[in-house]
Parts: structure tokens; C-alpha cells; sequence
């Protein structure tokens, strides 16, 4: 079944962005425990100040394949600080009691798988989170995980990307709910996109394709880029960019970031 | 038995094992990749062409060499050893590499990478590569950088960029991890050359078919020396490539035991070794591209790993082998670093070959049963590569006080 | 041609060079080693045990390798080597130590020694020993010693003693000096497996014999690889073992121009090299047991010589190749250190294979003459070993920045 | 021609043995320049003073293979010194003149090779040299210098070895002149031999297969190998050991040595 709140919300969340006076909804990124929990609380805060719609909680793993350098880093690190999926479910679940948006989790399928399928996503549940993104679980291997989900009401977000065809952006649409998570193009997190004819053309092709509303992730770090996805998609995801900011200054810098990115 | 016959399961599965665990960016990719493979495979001709290449440029077959003195000395099993080392490059990975080149040339990329650990991968991709004319780029780890620097020269010497991964723990699945990024950046040109029979399907039926030619010839030579079948085959097993490769040629034997020799490092205990199945301290994951066997913890991260031999250092294995562990068909053992150098040691004085300290592993093994069995027996040990490019990791394995005076006066020749 | 057809001459002869110069003590040995030759020679069950030996215990036969990469890149001649590299213990030495070996245990003795420079034929002697289960000495130039560390490592591991030989140059031909010396002493007990085509009858024509193998399997290989017989065959020239071991192959097809490749180390000039034949620095001489030309001053004393490659740095040559020289059947040419280098890089990038700096006094010529050859031309080279094991010396020889670096860590981490 | 000059010196030298109160002749060792001209020069004049019948005069060769240790250094520096055939031939006349023992030339083939067969022995003669050791040189090879020998009346000094069959020995006998050096072992100059039955049953070989005089070398030091020399043979050859004195304290080391070997 699908997981009719977190489709509401972003439907709302959508609606209202001419009120708001937002081009797009834009979901940011967290790793958890790093460089603490203290400092994601306060990036989150910031992150609430400016109406982040959506925010993803990476769980840290030993083997971030799918990472940029500095999210390579930041799981290295809060591993060997110890953060473990305990830590990050109960952050989670303050995270969601305490703030408005939506959060969903991300990280790899090894977490999920170690700990149990079905008993991840019920933490999940039990923690507020509304899905969960895993760049390295492909559809085929996602049929058991997907089930559990539609039982649970959590949306398993779907990637799409510029590689693919058109054939398998249509099966990927099949799996899809809450929103499509499109990679704007090749490569890993952490480096900056052009946005240009060939994005809007893939992300069309995604558009074709599905009705669920399309975040568009990997390397936006301009209000240029926010107006670009506002145009042809519904979401930008704001990762690498937004730790950078924290990374060299903390709030201020944050709220510096967010303040060109959204005003 | 066709391990490779999916057809009462899921492709690419053996058991419960395998898979394809790989970002959606790189489906195409992968299935582009398994079309060329499934038409190669399915092509007389292309098997020629490989085995003709290996033929022309790698010396192939290589030849099995009864260990008489050895045999005589342990007063059991007759022992015969697979000679993978008289490989050009020095082990078996050529095998593997060289018939991932064919491919490349078949999808028309031009550029090739690949992870390595002990770096044997890495030296016989970057052969690959001088010889096809691909571009090439070798991840490995900082540590292992540092600690194979030998590997490393004759790589950037026949034109290969290495680069030395700084994450993690700077070893070979960092250097997986990396490959796994470039790989997602540069598909269009790019193949991905993994060096063992791990990772996403199809990597372990590539790599395992590749390697098949090792037990094709070892089954036929046997039979020619001895008049019969071995009774047990071992093999050690990091990634598993070797291993698979010899024990297809007698998977249907079924009076053959096969055993895959793991790195028991310091012995059993979380950290201390590589050993993913004949210890207990692994258990199923799904990482780099695969669902097999891990060395992990119960959040599903990566533990450290040792072992004196740094091609079988690696948290996961074969997920074939791991089926055909539960079926009983592929028996595991773990030896310690410390039987290994002794087993090493043994082989050089009393037959004049030098295995790696990773093929080591099954000499220790191999000893340790030879003897309890009777002299009509026979065991066949594959020799999965020379020792004698890791000079300095066995000689600090050895301990060799000669050695170390030698390294030290050529770094006082070199000043600072 | 029968080079070893003595009726018309005297035996140990070709031409005026050749002969036996040895202690009168060791008369009897020498006979005893003629008559064992003699009948082995005749005997074609002992070719037969050597080639299996040389089958299953070196992977005999070792390929040819065709280098198209290289071939299109000179744009002149196809160019093809001979694989003595993939042989076990990496050169073609190993043909000639096991084929002694034999000898030996033929002979019933249970004890050998041996001269080495670069170390490889001690490096084959240890392994032969090792594998025979004979007791082995090892006698090494001091400096060479301290430079060929790598290999006096191995040496020792199989089981060998290594003795530095502190006399002279401290390099080989006083190593061959004192092998004389243990010679004299232990001759009942202890054959003298000399490493090359040189010294007194019947060793140069023994060590050809057993280094025949190569020309045999080469020439068949050719004609069924190309449809004809190479132009042009390229070989370096130490002690001329590995040189007449291929010609042989081709000294009837009169069409094949053979070519021997000296060290020409920093180029003419007394002192500054190792061509014996190519430059005019030498002159006919009678030492080490044979006459022939030496590198010697006008009082008939042994010069310094000078190459990059150890293997080639020696004072005289195969008594046959000089022969054949004046005959005008093998023409001699010297290449550089500079050259080598070169031709090494070249080697390793175009093709992927690492030819011994000796191996590549021959890449280096053959890649000169190529050039200026036609297209439908063929040379072939003899790839005599392996560079993989001198990783010292290439790194020094390419002056490696990241390689100097690696061996002061290594020291540092040694300690004092 | 045999060289009637040196075989009647030596039986003469045999002849007045009892009358000197010696039990064999003695032959001692000296290789030219080292350590220096002025060296050797003393050395004869003390072996002189001791009555010594015969000296070799060693040319030194780069690759002296026949030799021990000590002599292998003794030619090494001789020729790192640059003492060339000139000067051996040089010293040689001078020895010669001064002197009434007589002098063999003793060293490797190449030198004699080297500088002409004809021309070498043409000069060894003009020097007053008597004779050739040349222990590289097997007769098979010596024909020709043998030959010129003959022409010229100098003596092919033969070697003899314990490992040499009875055929061997006559073979070898035919181009006997002079004297014979026997070798007292297996080896290389320079260690100790025991003076035993092996040894006396091989000489007592040798002279069954000659009549020309027979030295027994290698490793003699002592009054008892002297004595034991000539009970079985005729010359006691002095190498090593003499050269050892000499090193150990000059003239008066060397005194002390012939001291206790001759009286
Ligand atoms: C000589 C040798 N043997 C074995 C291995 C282990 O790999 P696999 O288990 O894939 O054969 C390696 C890996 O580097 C190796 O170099
Ligand atoms: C690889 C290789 N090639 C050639 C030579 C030269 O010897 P030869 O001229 O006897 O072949 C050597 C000697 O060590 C060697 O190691």
C-alpha cells in the first residue's frame, strides 16, 4: 500500500510553493553521528529555519561505494566513533517528534539486510521515518524489502538515471512512491552538475514515465539550480553542499548556504 | 553439474548466494555486459581466441609437477602441484584478465580498471592493458601501495596510473569501493576488470569461467601422469578465483574432495584473520556487489581482517563456493600465518619452487593431510602464483636479517 | 652444420678457440664427464627424460610471443620473442642446470657448485639442487653479492650456501676462479654446473646442447605461427648460452641472419663495457678453462668491464659464437646502457612484457634493425628471462623517485 | 732437446745432499712485486743464505685459479701495483745473475699466451730462467710451447696428481724435463697436507712412470714434511708457508722459519 502521508505532504509541501515563494521543495541531507549528534541537531534546526521540506538520514556503513570523498569521510568517521543503527534510530525518532518535515532514511542494504528486513523497516516506522533510499539495492533484489514497505506504509524511493532507458525507467516507475530520487548524472555525490538541456531532457523522460513527484539530487549548490529543478522536477536534494557549509563554519556558514540557495 | 544453469533460479544466484547489488546508474552497464559475456560464452570461437592468447602470450597450459621429494618425505599421499605461478605475470590472474581484455575488445571500450590488493591483480591488468593498447587506472589501497611498492613500479612502468585509495582502511575493499565510483562516472568507456570471483553477477561466472581453464587442464594432466583422479584438490581462497577455477575441472568427480584453504591468519577471534567460513566468526551480507559471506558486525560493518598474504585478505568470498560449501560439496580449512611460512619454507628447500605466501596456504593444508593419508592417494595443490615478486613481504615473514641490512644499505646509497 | 662434429678437428675445438685448460688434478673429472655427456648424448632416452623434466617441472615448451603492438609501432618488421621468461625461475638457465642435473645424477654424485653473476644461474643451481636433493655451494662476487641481494635470498631459502668471493673484481670471474678452486678440492664428490657456454670442453659444448631446446621448439614454432623462417634472430650475448641456444635452431637455414647482442655499456673504450666481438677492445686469450676472445690488457690480465645488465658484464665469450663470427655466419652488435633502457620502457609499455635488462641488449638491436626492415619481414628475439626478479637494478637503471623513497620507509622501518 | 743444464744442476744438488746435511732439495716461491721488488729481493737473499736449490718466480695473472688464498692476493696487488711481464722478466735476469740457485718461471698459460709462446719462452730464457710450472696448461694443450721449449733447452716442468691414473702418469712423464711437481692433494695452494701413506704410495707412482727428479708441493712446513719428502721424493717445495713468515715479521720471521724447516 502506499504511504499515503508522506504523498499528502509532498503534495501539500508542492502546492504551497508559490506562497512560500520557493521554486522547488528541497530535501537535505544528514549523516548521522557525524561530525555528531549534537551538530545534526543544529544543522537540522537551521535546515527547519528555512523550511527544508524533506531530509534524509544517512546511516552510516563501513562501505559508502556510492559516495563522494567528503560522505566517504563523514561515514568513516562516525563508524569509528561508534555510531550504531541503535544510535541512529533514536535519533531519528527525536528528529521526527521534534520537527515538521519528512524524513527518510538512506544508506546501504547491508544495514537493512544485517539487521533484519522486516525489523529495520519497523524501527524505521516507529522512528517517524516515511522511506528509505539505497543506492545500491536494485529493483530486482528489492522484491522482499518492497513488500514489507507497502505492508508498512513506507515509500521505497526509487533511483532513476540518466543510463537508463526508457523501458527500465517505466519498471522503476512501477516500484516507485513518495517521490523519485533522479540522479542528475554519472558519477558519485560531492561534485557540482551543469544544469543543462541534457538534465531537463532526462528529467522529462523520468516525467514521462511516472507521476510520483521527482527530487533531483547530486551536486546543487546555487539558487540557479533550485530555479532549474523548480522548472523541470519537484524536489532538490541538497547534500555535499550543505555539509561544506557546516564543515567550514557551522551555522553561520549554514545559514549563510541556505540564504543564497532559498532567498 | 552446471553451476551456471539458472534456469530453476534466480540468475546469477548459486543458493542463496550472489546477485547483482549494484547502483541503478550502472544497469545497463551490467547488462551490457552480461549480453557480451552470454554471447561470448556461447561462442566456440571465442574460447579458442582466449585460449589461443593465453597459449601465444601466457605460456599456457601450464603444467602439473609431481612433488616427489615432498611426497616421500611426509611418507603419505603422493603430491602434485597445478603450476599457475609459471604464468606470465606469476599467478593466475592473468587468466581472468586476459579474457576480460577479449570482452573489452568486444564492447569496444577503450579504458579499463581494476582494484588490487597484493597488487598480482593489478600487475596482470596493467599487462592487459600495454598489451591491448586500453588506458588503465589501478586502485589500491594506501597501505597496500606502501607496503607493494614492487607491484606498483612495474604497474606505472608498463603505463597504468595507480592510485592509492585514503579511505577506510586503505586496503582492498577500499579499493573495490573506489573502482565501484570511477565505474559509475566513466561506463560508457570504461570496464571494470575485477580481479576475483566476487561482486556483482556476472563477475563470479566471468571470472570463474575464465579461470576454468586451470582445473580443464589440471583434470586431463592428472589423469595423464597418475592414471587416475586426485583424491582431494586444494585451494587457497581469498576472493575464490583460483579455487573455483581448479575445482570446476573435477565438480563432477565426486570422489574428489575439494578444499579451499583460507588465511587463519593470528588464528580464530574477530580481527585476527580472513578466514570467512572455516571460522565462525563471518556471516551472510550483501557488500560490494554481492550477497555472500562476511567478516562483519552485527550492524553490518566491515571488520579488520589480517593475514600474512595480502591477495587472500578480503572480508568476503566467492559466493559459489559459499553454495557449494553448504551443499558439502567444497570443504573449508584455515591455516595460520605461522603454517604458512613453515609450509612455504618446506617447499623451497625440498622442491626448488617458490609458492606465493597466498598459494602457501594451500601447501599448508595440503602437508597436513598428505600425511595422514596413504601413499596410493593422491592430492593436487594448486600453485596459484611465484613468491618471488613478494621478496619483501616474506622476507619480513621470514624475518631475514640479511635482508633488512641489504634494504638498509641501499636506502644509505640513495641518501636522502 | 655439425658444430660439435670434431673429426676433422680436434675435440673441444671450433676453429682455433675452444679447448680444455685445467689443472692436471682435475684430468680425470673432465674425462669422467666427457664419457658421461658422451653416452647421454648418444643415449636419446636421456633427451627424452630431459625434455619431460624440462615439461613438467619449467612449463616447457615456452611460447613465441608475437608483438604486433611493437611491430605496427616501428612500422618495419614483425617482431616475435622467444618466452625463455616464463620458463620456472624465470631465464633460460634453468634448461641448462636441470640438463646437468641429470648429469649428475647420472654421474653419482651428490654435491654441486656454481658460479652466478646476476644471480640467476645461482638462482636456477639452488633450484635444481633443491629439487635433486643435492648439496649445493654457491660462489658470488662480493659486490655482486651486495647488489644481487634478492637473489642470494632465494638462494639461501632453497637451501643453497651463498659465498661471497671477496677476491679480484669481486664479480663473476672470480667467482668462476674459486668455483675452480672447490673444484680442484671436492671433484669426487662434486660437479661443477657452469652456467654458461663457456669455459673448457666439454661445458660449452654441453650447456649448448641442453640449450638447444630452445632453437628446436622456436624454429617449429615460427613455421607454424608465420608459415616461414624469421629473416633476422636476435640474441644477447654473456657467456653466449642462450645465443647459441637459440641459433642452433637456425644454423642450417642459411636465409636467417643470426645476431649476437653485447653490452655496450657506456659505449668503445677500455673499461667501459662487456663486447667482446662487437667493439675492438679485446683480444684471443686462454683463461677460465678455454681460449677465446677476452677483455685483457697487452700482459694478457683481465680488464674491468662495465653493464647495466649483470648478466652480460663478463670478460669472455662462447668459444662457438666466435667461431661462428669469424665465419661471418653470426654478426655481433653492441647496444648501449642508454639503448637497453630504452628498449626496456618500450618493452613494458607497447606490449606488457619485461624483458631482463640482458634480455633487452637484444630488444634493443632488434627494435634498431625492425625499423629499417620491410613489413613482411621477421625477427625473432629470444626474451632469455624475466626483468621482474632485478627489480633493484631496473629501478636503478630508470632512476625510480618512488622506489628510492619505498627502501628508506623499508629501512626506517628495519631499524638499526 | 731436454735442458741438460738444470737436470745436471739437480742431480748434482741431489748428489751433495748428505754432504749438506739435508734430507731433499728445497724449492721455494716468490711472486715478482709482491709485496714489492725490494721484498722479493731480501727473500732470496735469504733463502739463499739457506742453501735453497731451486726458486719459482711467479708472474703474477688476474685470474690466478690454481691458487690459495694468500697467493690469490699476492697477485691481485702485484698487478694492482701495475708490476707487468717486464718487470718479471727484468727481476728475473737480475735474480739470476746475483744468485747460484736456479730459477723456474712459474704462472698461468695466458701471460705466456698473451706475450707470444715463442717470444715468452725466447725471454724467459734471456733472463736465465730455467724452466715452466704452468698449472692451467694440461699437455694436450702444450704441444706447441713444449716444442719451443725443447728447441730452446728450457725445461715444461710437468705436474703430477694424485688423482691420475697410471696410464695418466705416463702419458705425462713423456714430457717430463727437469723435475716433476708432484701435488701432494687435492685443493688449491696453501693449506696443510698430511705427509701419510697415501701420499708416499702416489709418489712411489709417479716414480714408477719417471726417472726425472720429483717436487712434492702443496702445504709443506715443517722439518718432518721435509724429512718425509726426502725419504720418498727429491724436492721439497716451500710456497705458502715462506710467504706467511715473510708476512708475519720480514727477514727475521723468515729466518726463523727456514730455521726450524732446514735444521
Ligand atoms: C597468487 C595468488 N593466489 C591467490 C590469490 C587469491 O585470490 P583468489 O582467491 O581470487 O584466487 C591471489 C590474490 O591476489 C594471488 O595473488
Ligand atoms: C636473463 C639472462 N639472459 C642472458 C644472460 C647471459 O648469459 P648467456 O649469454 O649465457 O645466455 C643471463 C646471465 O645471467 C641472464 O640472466
Amino acid at each position: 500500500m502506499a504511504n499515503s502521508e508522506l504523498n499528502n505532504y509532498i503534495s501539500d509541501r508542492k502546492a504551497s510553493l508559490p506562497s512560500r515563494g520557493r521554486p522547488a521543495m528541497v530535501m537535505t541531507h544528514v549523516v548521522c553521528g557525524y561530525p555528531s549528534f549534537e551538530d545534526n541537531w543544529k544543522e537540522l534546526q537551521v535546515m527547519h529555519e528555512f523550511g527544508v521540506d524533506l531530509v534524509e538520514l544517512q546511516f552510516p556503513f563501513s562501505e559508502p561505494s556510492a559516495d563522494g570523498p567528503l560522505f566517504v569521510k563523514a561515514n568513516q568517521e562516525a563508524i569509528s566513533k561508534g555510531v550504531s543503527v541503535d544510535d541512529c534510530f533514536n535519533f531519528m525518532k527525536k528528529v521526527t517528534e521534534a520537527f515538521s518535515f519528512k524524513v527518510v532514511m538512506m544508506g546501504y542494504f547491508n544495514t537493512i539486510f544485517k539487521t533484519g528486513q522486516r525489523t529495520f523497516l519497523e524501527r524505521l516506522k516507529e522512528a517517524g521515518g516515511h522511506g528509505f533510499i539505497v543506492p545500491d539495492l536494485p529493483i530486482e533484489e528489492a522484491r522482499i524489502l518492497h513488500e514489507i514497505a507497502a505492508e508498512l506504509e513506507l515509500s521505497p524511493i526509487v533511483l532513476m538515471t540518466p543510463t537508463n532507458s526508457d523501458e527500465r525507467l517505466a519498471e522503476l516507475a512501477l516500484a516507485a512512491d513518495g517521490f523519485v530520487y533522479t540522479v542528475a548524472r554519472k558519477g558519485v555525490t560531492g561534485t557540482n552538475t551543469d544544469m543543462n538541456s541534457d538534465l531537463a531532457e532526462f528529467i522529462d523522460r523520468c516525467k514521462a514515465k511516472t507521476d510520483v513527484p521527482l527530487a533531483v539530487g547530486f551536486g546543487i549548490t546555487t539558487a540557479e539550480d533550485v530555479a532549474f529543478i523548480g522548472k523541470h522536477a519537484d524536489i532538490a536534494v541538497i547534500g555535499t553542499a550543505a555539509l561544506k557549509a557546516w564543515e567550514t563554519g557551522g551555522e553561520t556558514s549554514l545559514r549563510g548556504f541556505f540564504t543564497q540557495l532559498l532567498n | 553439474m552446471d553451476l551456471f544453469d539458472f534456469t530453476d533460479g534466480r540468475e546469477g544466484y548459486y543458493g542463496e548466494y550472489g546477485g547483482t547489488f549494484l547502483p541503478e546508474i550502472l544497469h545497463s552497464t551490467i547488462e551490457e555486459l552480461k549480453a557480451e559475456f552470454r554471447k561470448a560464452k556461447d561462442d566456440p570461437t571465442f574460447w579458442q581466441e582466449f585460449i589461443e592468447l593465453m597459449q601465444s602470450y601466457s605460456g599456457r597450459p601450464t603444467p602439473v609437477t609431481h612433488l616427489a621429494n615432498l611426497s616421500r618425505k611426509l611418507g603419505g599421499a603422493q603430491i602434485y602441484i597445478k603450476r599457475e605461478d609459471l604464468n606470465h605475470t606469476g599467478s593466475h590472474k592473468i587468466n581472468n584478465v586476459m579474457g576480460q581484455g577479449l570482452l573489452v575488445k568486444r564492447m569496444g571500450k577503450n579504458r579499463v580498471i581494476a582494484e588490487t590488493g597484493a597488487g598480482q591483480h593489478g600487475y596482470a591488468t596493467a599487462t592487459m592493458a600495454a598489451r591491448f593498447g586500453f588506458e588503465s587506472k589501478i586502485y589500491m589501497g594506501a597501505i597496500d601501495v606502501a607496503r607493494q611498492r614492487p607491484n606498483v613500479f612495474w604497474m606505472e612502468n608498463m603505463g597504468s596510473t595507480v592510485v592509492a585509495v585514503e579511505d577506510g582502511q586503505q586496503t582492498l575493499k577500499d579499493a573495490i569501493n573506489e573502482c565501484l565510483r570511477d565505474w559509475v562516472t566513466n561506463m560508457d568507456t570504461t570496464h571494470y576488470v575485477l580481479g576475483t570471483a566476487c561482486g556483482p553477477h556476472p563477475f563470479p561466472e566471468m571470472v570463474s569461467w575464465f579461470q576454468s581453464i586451470i582445473g580443464r587442464e589440471a583434470r586431463e594432466q592428472m589423469i595423464s601422469s597418475t592414471g587416475k583422479l586426485p583424491d582431494r584438490v586444494f585451494a587457497c581462497v581469498g576472493g575464490g578465483s583460483n579455487a573455483i577455477g581448479l575445482f570446476q575441472g573435477f565438480m563432477d568427480d565426486e570422489e574428489t574432495q575439494l578444499v579451499g584453504c583460507e588465511a587463519g591468519g593470528f588464528g580464530p577471534g574477530k580481527g585476527n584473520h580472513a578466514a570467512r567460513l572455516a571460522y565462525k566468526d563471518a556471516s551472510v551480507g550483501v557488500a560490494q556487489g554481492m550477497k555472500t559471506y562476511f567478516l562483519q558486525n552485527d550492524d553490518g560493518n566491515m571488520l579488520h581482517t589480517h593475514s600474512v598474504a595480502a591477495g587472500l585478505d578480503y572480508i568476503g568470498v566467492n559466493p559459489i563456493l559459499v553454495h557449494l560449501w553448504e551443499k558439502d560439496r567444497v570443504r573449508f580449512e584455515a591455516v595460520t600465518d605461522a603454517q604458512v611460512t613453515e609450509a612455504l619454507k618446506l617447499a623451497m628447500r625440498t622442491e626448488g619452487v617458490i609458492p606465493a605466501l597466498e598459494s602457501s596456504h594451500g601447501f599448508a593444508q595440503a602437508v597436513l593431510e598428505a600425511e595422514q593419508m596413504s601413499k596410493d592417494e593422491i592430492v593436487l595443490i594448486n600453485m596459484s602464483g611465484r613468491g618471488d615478486k613478494d621478496i619483501f613481504t616474506i622476507a619480513d615473514a621470514l624475518d631475514d636479517d640479511h635482508w633488512k641490512k641489504f634494504i638498509r644499505q641501499k636506502a644509505e646509497e640513495y641518501g636522502q
